[in-house]
């Protein structure tokens, strides 16, 4: 065990903190918004001329080829700075993994690049409305026909889907094979014919979801990824990532956490109980913390990320809605007003989606009890 | 000793009930946040003619002469309604602040006239498109008829928030007591608390027996019938505390047992509605995260109402002076 | 609505009140030690000679025929008073309600009598090695041989159990029938030949239970309460007692709060999240009041008492733990010192079993959730 | 940065696990409590002979010249086997703080020919049987080897507590610093507690697979799955803080942030091994509740151990301190 950071690392972060001080944008409009969404999809190109926006990914597609330890200080550089949030989150956190293990090259050479510069936004068409955390319920056909596969049905909470330029879809190919069968990977253009997108307000009426409707929708065949009738495995194993180190990395709590310990420390007269929970939550973005630099390690070593990913699923969720409230009971009276600046309003109403969405945590829990601890299924 | 409501009570409980069901349905209240005053329009004229605007003013004056007790429900159909007109303010605080003083705009709240709104704080309250202002001053109250306010815009979109910035005109009044109005207040807030929370629990309860994942309904399910089961139990053990708050206001001389009596009851059912509403949002999953959706109106409610009039830390403190720890 | 006290409650509650205050015995040892039950026992006698054992029962059985009210304000006083605890309450609070509903006359005239004065002390003998809170799994067998029964098989958790002068029992009088069917409620007497007790010490090591072996043990049929085979109907109305009204009045928490209240109230520099505690545990038990109040009225108005027993159940026996948790707390480093006087620990101990007896608290919830709310049952 | 141990930390961990196995099993444990000395006979000098007495004592004194690093795992491994020894107390305080002293009685201490402990806060301290005491006084530490004390009977008969009424002789330790005593602690009490927490969901993951109502195991209770996983997520969130501490203790210049993350690890490992202790009572149901079965002599280890040397309270109140809120 050494916790010191070697020179070098010592040396990135710097380099991180000096970059992001130096070309910190300041306030841009909420990525939910058609202006924002632009305005986001420019800083992402302003990250990737700098060499800044994937710092994970190998030199080729626009990356420095970090390690995991350079990528978490990374992050935690990031968030602490306050820049933008990232709109390309869906498409480098839950996407891109799955390219690199199961695209083809040309998927890889076409993909990578134009996500990495933000030329492409990528949403999430994985629910139904009949398949929210069950995928095998997933019933949006997709026959081929010729090079094309014919897409009919329906798909919703598509995040980002509003604005999005492709969106990652699992469909049915087999529309005679049963739950996790015959279902496969497919990438779809946004302006795809056939495909009709809704946007749906989340609770504070912006548009952070959209629907999608295919209506013989055609999509061409070399959009796979996987092969035809993998989709459950190639979603499983983007689930894996979605679960675990990349969708949430622990800067952004220890952020949120550091914004909370100064929101308090202003305060005259803090609450004393409000000055405990403060200090818990605190305290569980540095457990987050030390805990992913633990699973780096083991990463590092070899290992994979297996079950244990809804742990960290849970505990973030859980963290993140803690914080938001947290900070709003510090406000008092003024918690509720929803008024330009109150970025932990926003927050909270963006935390409160964290148990729901990518597996419930009830299902999470399930999974810890079943596949860590090896409870009985039934 | 007999906890209990009469006949007579729950007759006018059903029918406000019914009242809220026919011209306050969610669509009436999606409307009301879009429309320039935020009211449900001709709801106020309906209340003043069934009595609920004069329950709390002597028959002397025009009113019904009741008590807390038979507002306590009314206001809890109006949680469960999610009623965005400002109920608490006017028919628990204002009207018998006014008739207690004996000022004269009492009469104009009764009839429906006006709708006079509260600020006790002195921070942001609930105040556009009112008339009057119930308004605490010191040690006295005040009904402030002009002034000037900033605009605040609430989470929940039934509050249109104001923040004073100077009172041009205003009557003292005399003889009411500004404890007392927040009792009332607090209270009354207490009511619609467990109004919303029971509106999110069925609604919830609704849903997750129709909703169906991995091949069985949701509601099947031990983990989300614990977390209703959770809710139904903090909403049974907060009810009693508010009606027994209800009565306290109504017949208790003591203020300081009057008091312990609503700061109990207003702790409890904050604690309650915030747990119906994690849950109520947690079962149903996404859709219930969405503005189309109508659990959004019970869940700001919710946010909102646990927190106004003193949260629950607010309230434990005050019981805790009251007992002496 | 009327929450003054009539003139002839608060009269009563000062009758009480002045009684208790002037017979108060003093602390006497643990009834879960052999001298300490014989004390109980005798206090129970001296309760009985006064009129004050069973004030709720008939003043033929030793009662003075107090309705509800007068009843709740006896227990409040009598747990104020803090005179020894009740070595009768599984006799007087779960069988007795049953013996009222489903005995002979000539039971009622045998049993009640010696149940009020103590002279029959009962412990409960229901649960078996394999059937915890799942009674339906009961295996012990009674085989009718003339006019007794002949039983066989082991029961468990008996509280009261070592000392105990009579068992209520179920055992299973059709070994044919499955679950449910062919169970009988069975009154046995401790001095029963084949017959073993063994006592079980709970977690301190005192004999808080006892395990019952029988071998060919022979019980005189006359014993049977509710008929052969209505076992478990019979069980289940005294479910409702126990989890009910009966089984734990307001006033014990209520005198637990108080008193923990005052433990708050001399420390000095009191921390203010165990001030929060100790407020929201005094507030619940002022709701558990207000609600027992309200079922009150309701039964006066002749309701019963359904499912919804279920949500006190989960409420009194969770607030237990959060009153005496919160008092070992507020004690700091002399919390876990178990020498004599720290009724606190003791009281911990006893609460700890709250929420796993009588039907453990996912149960309880399990039917709030099915019965009370209507949830599909899978 | 690196977050791992090496194989040579993995081996002593192992070898330890095992001699507490064989050494020190349940019934070990339940002879020591009826024992005079409250000891298992033997332990202790196999633990000498093993050196894990000697961990954090210098080479040049005859000890391994290892750090708190080392030892975390050791103390964690105590935990989850329910030693019934004062081995924070003695290896992980008394003995560095004799080396750092230069006193004479570390040779002793380390050969196993005497058992040292501590009294930091001068409540209750685990007293007796032991040869001598480090004591703090004011700013100082002072090795007491004579002394007077009542006894206190803990709900943890592994716990033989001690008031300290009179100390009749003792040596100043100058060069031992009182606070890193307290930190080695609080830092070898929380491994303590996510070794006992890992112990009970151990055995009641093994139970609760086993054991049947309503023809099915108790384990596959969705309820029970929650529960189990929650103190599952709480141990495993808990423990990379306390390894942290670890090497802070070992490693950090700087007492202030020892001191946080110190504070970090204890205030989890406490709230960790309180739930773990809560959810196995609870999911065993009566068995667990009985003096006959072991799973109480962890029950009493974790609500003892949850307090000992700063509750989550105390720990929150210095992680406060140390970030300015």
């Amino acid at each position: 065990m050494n916790l010191d950071l070697a020179p070098h690392y010592v040396a990135f972060r710097n380099e991180c903190r000096q970059w992001l001080t130096d070309n910190h944008p300041g306030r841009i409009a909420s990525m939910d918004t058609a202006v924002g969404f632009e305005e986001h999809r420019a800083w992402e190109k302003f990250l990737f001329d700098a060499g800044w926006s994937v710092p994970a990914w190998p030199s080729v597609y626009g990356g420095r080829d970090c390690d995991l330890i350079e990528w978490l200080i990374y992050e935690e550089e990031y968030w602490l700075s306050g820049v933008p949030g990232r709109v390309s989150a869906n498409g480098v956190s839950l996407l891109a993994p799955t390219i690199f293990n199961f695209a083809t090259q040309e998927q890889q050479d076409f993909f990578l690049p134009r996500m990495a510069s933000g030329e492409h936004i990528w949403a999430q068409g994985w629910s139904e409305p009949e398949a929210g955390s069950d995928l095998a319920g997933i019933k949006t056909k997709a026959i081929l026909d010729g090079d094309d596969f014919i897409l009919n049905g329906q798909k919703t909470w598509c995040s980002r889907g509003a604005f999005a330029d492709w969106i990652f879809c699992i469909v049915r190919t087999d529309p005679e094979a049963e739950r996790h069968q015959g279902l496969t990977y497919l990438l779809v253009p946004a302006e795809t014919p056939g495909m009709e997108r809704r946007p749906i307000g989340r609770l504070d009426g912006e548009p952070g979801f959209a629907e999608l409707f295919f209506d013989d929708a055609r999509v061409s065949a070399k959009h796979v990824l996987g092969g035809v009738g993998q989709g459950w495995a190639v979603a499983m194993a983007a689930a894996g990532s979605e679960r675990g180190l990349s969708l949430r990395s622990p800067g952004r709590f220890m952020a949120a956490a550091e914004r909370l310990r100064a929101l308090a420390a202003d305060v005259t007269d803090l609450d004393p109980r409000l000055r405990d929970e403060v200090v818990d939550a605190w305290i569980k973005a540095q457990a987050y913390r030390w805990n992913t630099y633990q699973m780096a390690a083991d990463l590092m070593e070899g290992a994979e990320i297996g079950p244990e990913a809804s742990e960290g699923k849970v505990f973030w969720s859980e963290l993140d809605l803690e914080l938001h409230a947290t900070a709003l009971r510090l406000m008092g009276p003024m918690g509720e007003v929803a008024d330009a600046g109150n970025d932990w309003l926003d927050g909270y109403v963006f935390a409160l989606s964290g148990p729901i969405y990518a597996g419930t945590n009830e299902i999470q829990r399930n999974i810890v009890a079943e596949r860590v601890l090896g409870l009985p299924r039934r | 000793m007999k906890f209990s409501f009469t006949d007579e009570q729950d007759m006018f409980r059903d029918t406000v009930r019914e009242l809220f069901a026919d011209r306050c349905p969610p669509e009436a209240v999606r409307q009301s946040w879009d429309n320039d005053e935020g009211r449900v329009p001709g709801l106020w004229a309906a209340l003043a003619e069934m009595g609920v605007l004069a329950v709390l003013a002597p028959e002397a004056a025009g009113g019904l002469g009741m008590n807390e007790v038979d507002l306590v429900r009314i206001l809890e159909e109006a949680g469960y309604a999610g009623v965005p007109e400002p109920l608490v303010e006017h028919v628990a605080v204002a009207v018998p602040a006014l008739a207690e003083a004996g000022h004269a705009a009492l009469e104009a709240a009764i009839t429906g006239d006006s709708t006079i709104t509260l600020n006790l704080a002195g921070e942001v309250f609930v105040g556009a498109a009112a008339d009057a202002v119930v308004h605490r001053n010191g040690n006295t109250l005040q009904l402030v008829t002009e002034w000037k306010a900033d605009d605040a815009t609430s989470i929940d979109q039934s509050r249109r928030l104001s923040v004073l910035t100077d009172i041009t005109a205003a009557d003292p009044l005399d003889g009411a007591d500004p404890d007392l109005a927040f009792d009332r207040a607090a209270l009354g807030t207490a009511a619609q608390c467990v109004g919303v929370a029971r509106r999110l629990l069925e609604a919830t309860v609704e849903y997750v027996a129709e909703r169906h994942q991995f091949g069985k309904p949701v509601g099947s399910y031990q983990a989300v019938k614990h977390h209703l089961a959770n809710v139904k139990i903090a909403l049974d053990f907060a009810v009693p505390l508010v009606y027994r708050a209800a009565w306290s206001v109504a017949h208790d001389d003591d203020p300081f047992a009057r008091g312990r009596n609503v700061s109990m009851a207003k702790a409890q059912a904050s604690e309650a509605v915030d747990l119906a509403a994690r849950q109520a949002l947690q079962c149903h999953g996404a859709i219930g995260y969405t503005f189309e959706y109508d659990l959004q109106l019970w869940l700001k409610r919710a946010w909102t109402l646990a927190a106004a009039h003193g949260d629950v830390r607010f309230h434990r403190d005050r019981v805790a002076v009251a007992i002496g720890v």
